[in-house]
C-alpha cells in the first residue's frame, strides 16, 4: 500500500537497478559521476539558480523535436530570436507510453529520412551522453517537459544527462493524460522520481520540480488546480525535493487569474516545509485557441497582461499556431516576445484590479477545503487520502479521461466569464462554498434568459477559439 | 426502474468533453450511466453493455472517423444477442459531407438514432425516453435534483 | 479677424462659389440634389446613426488606395476578413496639400500602370460621382480621414458624394501636420467646413465631425489633448455640428489611458451645448511602433485591453505591419481582429483598475485651466482665444512642426508610465498643477538614479518601439 | 551677453523630436536659439544667419539624405560673408557606413563638428561654449533655470 513516507535508499536502488533493462542506455546511468557532472555546469545553466533569482517573470516555451541538432538549432533560435529566459525539450508520445522502441524506430527514421517522425525528443533514446551533449549546447537553463505517468527511466537518464528541472506529478501526468492508469501506481512511480530529485539535492545538486498545473487545461476550477498542485508538493517534498515550481493555467478573466496565482502562491508557502522553495509558474491559455493567428495572438495578449499583474516567476507561452498544432520554430518565438511586449509594457505600471483579495480568499478557503479533506482521508497520509479521495469524487478534475477520476464535477463561467462549478459531484467543498458558486452561475443564466446547463458548458469550452470569453448563447441574446 | 445507458468515444479519439457533459445529463435526468469514457474498442462497448444488461448503447465520436471505428460494430452485438437501441453523435463524417446523407448512412450500419455534434443532451434524453417506453410518472420522478433551473 | 461666429449662408455661398475653379470636379457639386441624395442612403450606411446607437466600442480601421475598385475592394475585405464596424478611405497626400492637379497625375498613373502612385484616395479627383460610387458599393459607414489644413474643397465633394463623416480640424490639422500655415486661417477654413455640417444637418443629413485627437501622436500630455479636442468641438458646434467625436491617443498607461477617455467624454458633455451628441474615440498607439509584427501586435493588443476597459464608442486599430508604413490588407484586417479579440475577451469581465479616478480628477483639472485659458484670453471668443493661447504658448502640443505652437512643452513618463510634463513653457497650467508634474518625474529621476533630462525624453519616444513602456537607461540600470 | 544659435532641420525631412529637445536643452543652457523647424532650405539658414547675426548654426538631418542637401552649403555662408561654426548631427548616412568616414567627409564639406544620432544635447552645448568662448562665470549665469536635476 503505497504511503507518504520517504522511500529508503535501498527500495530506490532496487528500483533504478529494476529499470536498467527497460533500454540500453539505462546501463550508463552512474549517480556519483552525474553529480560531478551537474557540478561542472556553470551558474547560467542552473534551472533553480535562475528561476529563484530572477527579479521579474521569466518566460519559457514549449518545444521538442526528434533529433539533437535540430533540438539544439530549435531552443537556440527560442534563445536568440524569441528571447526565452528558459528552454524546455519536450518528450515524444512513445517515450510518454514507455514504448522506447517504437521511438527509436522513428528516431533512426529522423535520422535517416531528415523528417520529424517523432513529436519530441526522445531523451531516454539519446541517453546520457545525448542529453548532455544538448545541456552544452543550448545556451540556457533546460527542463524535460513530457506528461509521461511513469516516468522514472526518464527521470535517470535525463539527470544524469545533465537537466536540472523535471515537470510533472502522479496526479498532473495521470489524471489528465491516461484513461485506466492506476492513480496509486503513480504515486509509487513519482516517489522515485521525486526521490531521485531528492537525492541530487542532497548531493548538492538542486534539481527543480514542477507539478503540471493546468490539467485537462478546460475550465479547471482554480481551486482544485490549487489544491492538486499542493498535494504533488507535499508528495515531492516528503522524497526531499526542496525546488518546487507550482503551476496554474490561465482561464482568462483577469481578476481570477490573478488571484488564483496569488492564492498558489499563498498556499503553496503554507502547506509546503519551510526549507522548500516554492515558486510559481503561469501557463498561457491551454485550451481551444482561435483558427487565425491575429486573434490567437489576442489570446495570447492576455495571458502576457495578465502574467504582469500577477507576477508569477515563470510563464509557459503559447504560439500564434496554437490551433494548428507544433509551431514553426519562428511562430514559436513571436508567442515569446508577443508575451514579453505585453509584460515590458505593463510590469511597471504597478496596476491594482478591484476585487482580487475577496476572490483569492474564496479561492484559498475553497483549495483549503479540498486540501484538508485529502488529509483526512488518508488519516494524515497524503498518498492514501490522495487515492481515497479521487475515489469517493471529493476530488475531481473536470474532464478527465482517466477512470480514476469521478468526473462528476462541471464547470461553467460566470457573468464576468470567472470558472465556478455548476455540478459538484462529491467534491469536498460545503454548502457555504456551493451556494456563492450557484448564485453567480445563476446570475449569468438570468442575463441570458436561459437555465444553468449542460449547453451553458459546451458554449463555455467552445468560446475563446470562438472569439469571446463567455460562450453566451449564440442567437437571441443581446 | 432506472434504464442503464452504455456511453463512450469510439476508437482512438479522445475528445472527451462531449460525454462528460452527457453523462451528466443522462445521470441527473435519471438514467444509470456507464459511462466507458475516451478511447472505447467495439469489444468494450459489446461487453458493457452484457455486463451491465444495457438499456441502450450511446457511441461518440468527433475526430472523423466514426465510419472505419463503427464498421461491423452492429454484427458483434448481434453474435452476442443484443438487441437494444443504439445511438451515435457527434462529428460523423470528415469535410462538406451532406448531413442527411451521413445520418443515412449510419442508419443504414445499423444505429437507431443519429446526431450531429449541435445536438443538446436533452434531445437525446428524450429519444431514450420514447426508445426505451419511459413513462412520464418515471421521468417525474427522477426530475433531476442537482440540476438547477433558474426560474 | 476670424471670431468664433457662424458663418451666414451668403458667406457660405460665396466661400463655396470661390472654391468651384480649384478642380472641375467642384462644379457637380449641389447641395439640394445630394441633401436628397443623402435621404436615399440605408440606415446602415448613416455614420453617425451606427455610430451613436452602438452598444460596445466600434472598430475602424485606416485605409486608402488610389484606385476606386481597390478602394471598394480594400474596405470589403476589412468588412469580411476584419470584422471592421466602420470604415475610412484615408485622402493622399496632394489632396492634403489642395494639390489636386498632382494627385490627378497620380490617379491617372495608378489607372494605367496599375501600380499604387498615390498613397491615399484623391476623393476630389474621383468627384462626386466616383465618391458616391464607393459609399454605395461599400458594405458599411464610412469616413473621411485625411489631414488636409484646407479641406473645404475635400468637405464640399466628399459630402456630395454621400460621406457622412469627416475627421479634422483647424487644430489638429495644423500644428501636428505642417510647418507655416496660419492657424488664423486654418480656422476660417473649418468654420467653412463645420458650417457646411451643420447646414447639412439641418436639412436631415447628420454628418458627424472628429477632431483628431493625437496631434503629433508622441506624448502628447492627455490635459493637453482633451483641451484641443473641445476647443475644435466648441467651434465646430458654432457652425451647427451635432454630431461630435472627440479622440484621444493611447499612452500605453492603462489607468492613465481610461482616466483621459472618461474625462474626454465628461469634458466633452460639460462644455458642449446640450443638443450636441458627443461620442469618444481612442486611437491605439499613434508613436513609433517595434520593427517586430510579434511585438508590435503586443502594442495593438494592449490598445484592445484599454478600449474595453474604458469603453470608448469607437477604436481605430493600428495593423501588426505599422513600423514599415502601409499596412497589406492582410495585416490591416489581422490588427482589426486582435484588438477585437481582446475586447470581445475582457469586455464583459468588467475590470476595475484601482487610481483611475484620481487620474481622471487630475487630467480634468488640467484640462479646464488650458480651456478657460483659450476662453479668457479671447475675452469669451474661442476663436480669438486659441490664437492667443498658441501665440503665448498658454496652449501648446510637443514636438509640432508648426511654427504657430511655440513647441515648449516636453513631455516624460514618470515611475509608472504615465505622460507628465517636464517642460511647461508658457502652459497655462498653476504652480499647483506644476508641481504634481514635477513630483511624478523626480520620483522616476530618483529610481533610475538620473536627473530629470531630455535624455529621458528621447529615451520614452524611442521606449514602446524598443519593446518597453518606459524609457530607462540602457545601461547600469536595475 | 547670450549667444545666437540658428537650429533646423534640412532639405524634406520631417523629424522634429530631436531638435524639440535641442531647442530646449540649448535655451536652458542660456542661448538664444533661433530653431527653424523641420524641412528648413539652406537659404532659410543662410537668411536666418544673417538676419539674426548668428554665433553658430546647428543642422539636423535624420532621413539619410544630409549630404545632398547640405551640398553647397558652405560656398552659400562664405559668399553671404558669414564666418561662424557650423555643427552637423544625426543619422548623417543611410546603412552601415564607417562613421569615422561619414564623419571625416561632413568635415571636409565644411562642418566644424559632425555628430551622431546618439550624441547628448550637453555635448553640443560644451562644444559650443568652447568654440564660441562662453566664459565660466556667463555659463554660471546661464545656469537651466527650468531644467531641475533631482539631488
Amino acid at each position: 500500500m503505497v504511503r507518504d513516507e520517504q522511500l529508503t535508499e535501498s527500495e530506490l536502488g532496487r528500483i533504478a537497478e529494476s529499470l536498467r533493462d527497460d533500454w540500453p542506455t539505462a546501463q550508463a546511468v552512474d549517480f556519483e559521476e552525474s553529480v560531478e557532472y551537474h557540478g561542472s555546469l556553470p551558474d547560467e545553466k542552473r534551472f533553480a539558480h535562475v528561476l529563484e533569482s530572477a527579479d521579474k517573470p521569466l518566460l519559457q516555451p514549449r518545444a521538442g523535436v526528434p533529433r539533437l541538432d535540430k533540438q539544439v538549432e530549435l531552443l537556440t533560435h527560442l534563445w536568440e530570436e524569441g528571447g526565452a529566459d528558459l528552454l524546455p525539450t519536450t518528450i515524444d508520445s512513445y517515450t510518454r507510453d514507455n514504448e522506447y522502441a517504437k521511438a527509436q524506430e522513428g528516431l533512426d527514421e529522423a535520422r535517416e529520412s531528415g523528417e520529424d517522425t517523432l513529436n519530441g525528443f526522445p531523451a531516454v533514446n539519446h541517453g546520457v551522453d545525448g542529453c548532455r551533449e544538448l545541456v552544452e549546447r543550448v545556451p540556457g537553463p533546460i527542463e524535460v517537459r513530457h506528461g509521461t505517468p511513469d516516468a522514472r527511466l526518464l527521470a535517470m537518464v535525463t539527470f544524469a544527462g545533465g537537466f536540472q528541472s523535471f515537470e510533472g506529478g502522479p496526479i498532473s501526468y495521470n489524471i489528465p493524460y491516461t484513461k485506466s492508469r492506476s492513480l496509486a501506481e503513480t504515486i509509487e512511480h513519482w516517489q522515485f522520481v521525486d526521490r531521485l530529485t531528492g537525492l541530487y539535492t542532497e548531493f548538492g545538486v538542486r534539481i527543480n520540480r514542477e507539478p503540471f498545473g493546468p490539467l485537462t487545461g478546460t475550465l479547471v476550477p482554480p481551486s482544485i488546480a490549487i489544491a492538486i498542485g499542493v498535494v504533488e508538493g507535499l508528495l515531492a517534498a516528503t522524497q526531499g525535493v526542496k525546488s518546487l515550481t507550482l503551476g496554474y493555467g490561465q482561464v482568462g478573466n483577469l481578476v481570477q487569474d490573478v488571484a488564483a496565482l496569488r492564492a498558489l502562491r499563498a498556499l503553496g508557502e503554507e502547506y509546503l516545509p519551510d526549507d522548500v522553495t516554492v515558486t510559481t509558474v503561469f501557463h498561457e491559455w491551454m485550451g481551444g485557441f482561435p483558427p487565425d493567428e491575429a486573434r490567437a495572438n489576442g489570446v495570447i495578449s492576455l495571458g502576457g497582461a495578465t502574467a504582469a499583474f500577477a507576477r508569477p516567476d515563470k510563464v509557459i507561452t503559447k504560439s500564434p499556431q496554437e490551433f494548428r498544432g507544433v509551431p514553426t520554430m519562428e511562430a514559436n518565438a513571436a508567442g515569446l516576445r508577443t508575451t514579453r511586449q505585453l509584460i515590458d509594457m505593463l510590469i511597471e505600471q504597478d496596476v491594482t484590479i478591484d476585487g482580487i483579495d475577496e476572490e483569492q480568499a474564496f479561492i484559498e478557503r475553497s483549495a483549503r477545503s479540498l486540501l484538508d479533506s485529502v488529509v483526512s482521508l488518508g488519516d494524515g497520509d497524503v498518498a492514501q487520502g490522495t487515492l481515497r479521495a479521487f475515489e469517493t469524487g471529493a476530488l475531481d478534475v473536470p474532464f478527465a479521461p482517466s477512470q480514476s477520476a469521478k468526473g462528476a464535477v462541471l464547470p461553467a463561467r460566470d457573468d464576468k466569464g470567472r470558472v465556478r462549478i455548476l455540478e459538484f459531484g462529491e467534491l469536498a467543498l460545503d454548502d457555504e462554498i456551493r451556494e456563492i458558486h450557484r448564485t453567480h452561475l445563476d446570475a449569468r443564466a438570468k442575463t441570458e434568459g436561459r437555465a444553468c446547463s449542460f449547453r451553458m458548458v459546451a458554449d463555455d469550452v467552445d468560446a475563446i477559439s470562438d472569439g469571446r470569453l463567455i460562450g453566451r448563447p449564440k442567437e437571441g441574446w443581446t | 426502474m432506472p434504464r442503464t445507458v452504455i456511453l463512450g468515444v469510439i476508437g482512438s479519439d479522445a475528445h472527451v468533453v462531449g460525454i462528460t457533459i452527457l453523462d451528466q445529463a443522462l445521470s441527473a435526468a435519471g438514467f444509470d450511466v456507464v459511462n466507458l469514457g475516451v478511447q472505447t474498442s467495439q469489444a468494450e462497448f459489446v461487453d458493457a453493455a452484457k455486463a451491465h444488461d444495457a438499456d441502450a448503447v450511446l457511441v461518440s465520436s468527433l475526430y472523423g472517423h466514426a465510419e472505419q471505428d463503427c464498421r461491423g460494430f452492429h454484427d458483434r452485438l448481434a453474435s452476442d444477442s443484443l438487441d437494444l437501441p443504439t445511438y451515435i453523435g457527434g462529428n460523423l463524417a470528415v469535410g462538406q459531407d451532406d448531413w442527411d446523407e451521413t445520418r443515412r448512412r449510419f442508419e443504414r450500419m445499423g444505429f437507431t438514432r443519429v446526431f450531429d455534434s449541435e445536438t443538446e443532451p436533452q434531445e437525446a434524453i428524450d429519444a431514450l425516453c420514447l426508445d426505451l417506453d419511459v413513462s412520464a410518472t418515471e421521468r417525474e420522478g427522477s426530475e433531476p435534483q442537482s440540476i438547477r433551473v433558474t426560474t
